[in-house]
């Protein structure tokens, strides 16, 4: 394994340190591993905390700033944060009409979470809590933890963060955002592991001519191994994968997500592809976003996260934003 | 079993977790996030310096310092749950100072098992650490109602862990992350079942010493 | 070797059909392989054009928008355009006020646009060139083919893109590119080499324990090899370099950029470090960018680039910018 | 040496480039970005194209077509170079359809030796594909000079033109993207030389059918 880190243990705040030098419009916590926009708390303004394992860089720490989130909390990487780190955050960005945490379906996010939530709840703050799960990859029955939250955060933290820079309250910012989660879908696909720093090696082997579908953003193996094949076909099974669980159509927003070791010009040729098969279903791809989003360390491979935009999800997405990983209109 | 009793496991098991933190961190590889190794370690590291900080005098503030310092220091799946584990069974032996009896551990280990299942949601043959926490539970309460000595007692539980540990090994995972994979979740034995063991193994041998 | 294409030989239309799916406010003819902005030619301003081999995504073409690039020429992976696509661009960006060539000293860049150069200049366009040469891995010496371009050239299209913009003279959009050519300095190191499509396999072999100094954007060797060592060492390497050539004083804008397959976590971690030496040896870091902006494939590694920022280079490189690649303002 | 002559050169070359494509490739690998055998294959195919769309009906036109296709097609320092060599030598046999002779053959080639050496500034020694084609061409001249046939005088050019590509090897480059490799450039064959050599094979197998 050769990473550029210091050592494993210090990988978390040492990209901190570098997060707080290179963006001036954040204010980091090193220490407690907390990500705030400058100017939080925002006074009557929802306040935005989300957080999770660390190693998905930019997300969650790259959405802090105007339109988007208040404040992230990093965990080490791939670990979900502790109670601590969220109620410190929650506190730190309550200007007095509640806070949203935005939280990913996993085991120890949702725990941490709603450990942090509970507290909070005692101190008097009113907290509520958005459910990201939109990883079609896995079955959402009893017989899992259900289905894992992966690309729809990006769409939800953009999309809820546009609205409470409105001064809407609490009830409609939890609304919106659980709309977005509802409307999103996302499946992920492999062609090399991620290695965390900690373990030293890759967490699974694949051989030259294997992929893997259905990927994690954890680096946990995905549902089922596959001969490696072109792009398009690669890209046929994600979408229908998403189209079998949310028919398209109408306006669909589209992210074609790289994993952290893909090459842009790869996540390019697969979004022609994808845009092909938005096209042939009938529906109209008015709104996308290619690129590094929701990445698991140096894993290459891509995920594919639809919505079916309404007219005011769009307006929403539109809207401006300000953050070190999202950024228009100002 | 007193304070230097309940100490000296939590030192055990830090031992133990560091021991065997690479072998946990593969488990965790095939079927989750290669993470619960270093979960635990850096957890355990951080009650070792609260356990030294203030050395707690009673069984109880033992268990609950353990429990709260895990749960502000691991993060994942397994903080929330070994913290609350641990906490429920500080607070189930009170804040008295006596010798905890096995019936009292016993019922002790009960609230914990009782607590990590509410809180994951998580019944026998998930494939999850309740596989192995559940049998060492029920063999510990019967082995203390059969009037056995304690390293009987604990005999029975450590085996009645690692025996349940590795009867995930063929279950399909239906909570955690391991859940994800459905069958391919098949075959490997539950990194947290796993470190359950460790932990009724770290009994065992402090209370042979 | 595992990519997400359809086939080597399409690999960079098909990359730019996606970006012509994914960008509005582009116009991409796939089949001359020309990136224009949507506006262009605008009457009145000089046009900037830049090009140079593919692989270096977001480079060139995802520079190309309002206030940096008019055109872009993507050529082969790796392989400079032919003349042939810049002439094309050349005149589909003439708005009267002549064209700026923005070209990296490759020797393949450079025989290129001369000859389209002069063609253009045969049928009356008046045509400057703006040399990027700011890699000082290589010598600049009688003995080379002169420095590389590598980083600097985003700075070089930012900033005189921002001057054009404002509707300036070729003339004085040639100096200020000249200028900020003059000084920028770039350093990379490489983890891991990366794979070229026709190629098949990885250009160069490093042990596990090795990396590669002073490595450029074609997958090329780096100058000399070395043991891998903690992020602090290798940053620290590439900044005496840096360091070396120009000291390090007053304000500086700094670029951390990542190769393509290395994860921001990892930039962020050098980026810190970057700006501890740069904080150590009396000079202020006013400006930065921390992602991949020009990258080698699915190289892992990163490149530093350093530039000497003055009041007006400041001013020009926080006015607005709308590209895939770089955007704020607007 | 007439129009089929020219042609069926061309031809030879482009085959050769094909099959030598991964060969040319793996050299460019070493000391460069590994794409010279499929810039001049992608070149070549091209010009087999435009050969086979409008048969040229002269030597000069064949050569000439032949350069500003490489030119339109190739990119890279070797599309210019060679395209320019190309072009160069077809001005030089000039509009005429007579049998181009070995001492028209050979001017032709020191025309394209100037302007491969004006557009790229590289000199002999500098571990380029002029290290090939000037002493390739200084051989044709001689061997034309000499009275030799052209079989004959064919063999000299290329046995000069593959010493050349060989001698590359213990140079340090001081052209073109393996100049930055400094020191580290030695011991590898310049890609380009070599290509000069297999286009100087490939005339030289023409010219004994
Ligand atoms: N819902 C649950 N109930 C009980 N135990 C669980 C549950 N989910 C996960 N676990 C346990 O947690 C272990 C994983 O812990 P760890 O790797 O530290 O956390 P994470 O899965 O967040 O990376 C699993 O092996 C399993 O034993
Ligand atoms: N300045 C130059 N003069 C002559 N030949 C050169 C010069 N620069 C490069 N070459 C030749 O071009 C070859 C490389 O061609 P190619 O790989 O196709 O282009 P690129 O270097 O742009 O990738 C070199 O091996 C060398 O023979
Ligand atoms: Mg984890
Ligand atoms: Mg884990
Ligand atoms: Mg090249
Ligand atoms: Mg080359």
């Amino acid at each position: 394994m050769k990473k550029l880190i210091n050592s494993a243990d210090s990988v978390v705040t040492d990209a901190l340190a570098g997060m707080a030098e290179a963006h001036p419009s954040l204010r980091v916590d090193v220490d407690n591993k907390i990500i705030y926009r400058r100017s939080a708390p925002v006074a009557g303004k929802v306040g935005l905390v989300s957080g999770g394992g660390s190693g998905h860089e930019p997300l969650h720490g790259g959405f802090v700033g105007h339109g988007m989130l208040d404040a992230a909390c990093p965990g080490e990487i791939f670990t979900s944060p502790v109670p601590d780190q969220v109620i410190e955050a929650t506190k730190g960005v309550d200007g007095g009409a509640g806070v949203l945490h935005i939280v990913k379906n996993y085991t120890g996010d949702v725990l941490n979470f709603e450990m942090a939530a509970e507290l909070c709840a005692e101190e008097g703050i009113e907290v509520a809590v958005v459910l990201v799960n939109d990883d079609v990859a896995v079955k959402d029955s009893l017989y899992t933890a259900g289905r894992r939250g992966t690309g729809a955060t990006v769409f939800v933290e953009k999309i809820a963060g546009a609205l409470a820079e409105t001064g809407a309250p609490l009830a409609e910012v939890v609304r919106v955002g659980t709309e977005v989660n509802a409307r999103s879908r996302s499946f992920g696909v492999a062609l090399s592991p991620g290695t965390v720093p900690a373990a030293g090696k890759p967490n699974f082997d694949l051989a030259d001519d294997e992929i893997e579908l259905g990927i994690g953003i954890h680096g946990e193996p995905g549902r089922t191994r596959a001969p490696a094949a072109p792009a398009r076909e690669i890209a046929r099974i994600a979408m229908d994968a998403v189209h079998a669980d949310m028919p398209l159509t109408g306006d669909v927003l589209v992210m074609v997500n790289g994993m952290g070791g893909t090459p842009l010009i790869e996540l390019y040729v697969v979004f022609a592809e994808v845009a092909a098969y938005v096209r042939d279903k009938g529906a109209t791809l008015t709104r996308s976003l290619v690129g590094n989003y929701v990445t698991s360390l140096d894993m290459q491979g891509f995920s594919v996260t639809v919505c079916a935009l309404t007219d005011e999800l769009t307006r929403l997405w539109d809207a401006p934003v300000e953050t070190p990983g999202l950024r228009w209109g100002r | 079993m007193d304070v230097q009793f309940f100490t000296a496991w939590i030192e055990e098991i830090a031992r133990a977790v560091a021991d065997g933190r690479d072998h946990l961190t593969r488990l965790d590889a095939a079927i989750g996030d290669a993470d619960h190794g270093s979960n635990l370690d850096r957890g355990f590291t951080a009650v070792l310096a609260a356990l030294a900080a203030t050395p707690p005098e009673t069984p109880g503030a033992v268990l609950t310092l353990t429990g709260t310092t895990l749960i502000r220091k691991v993060g994942g799946a397994s903080g929330p749950l070994y913290g609350t584990a641990f906490r429920r069974m500080g607070a189930a032996l009170g804040q008295g100072d006596a010798d905890v009896t096995l019936a009292g551990l016993a019922a002790a280990l009960d609230e914990a098992l009782a607590g990590v299942r509410k809180l994951g949601g998580a019944t026998e043959g998930d494939k999850t650490m309740v596989d192995a926490l559940g049998p060492a539970t029920r063999a510990l309460a019967e082995a203390a109602d059969k009037g056995m000595d304690a390293e009987e007692a604990l005999d029975a539980a450590r085996d009645a862990a690692e025996e349940g540990a590795r009867a995930t090994i063929p279950l399909q995972a239906r909570k955690g992350r391991a859940s994800y994979l459905g069958e391919r979740s098949v075959g490997h034995e539950d990194p947290g079942a796993a470190s359950t063991a460790l932990m009724f193994r770290a009994l065992r041998a402090v209370a042979g010493r």
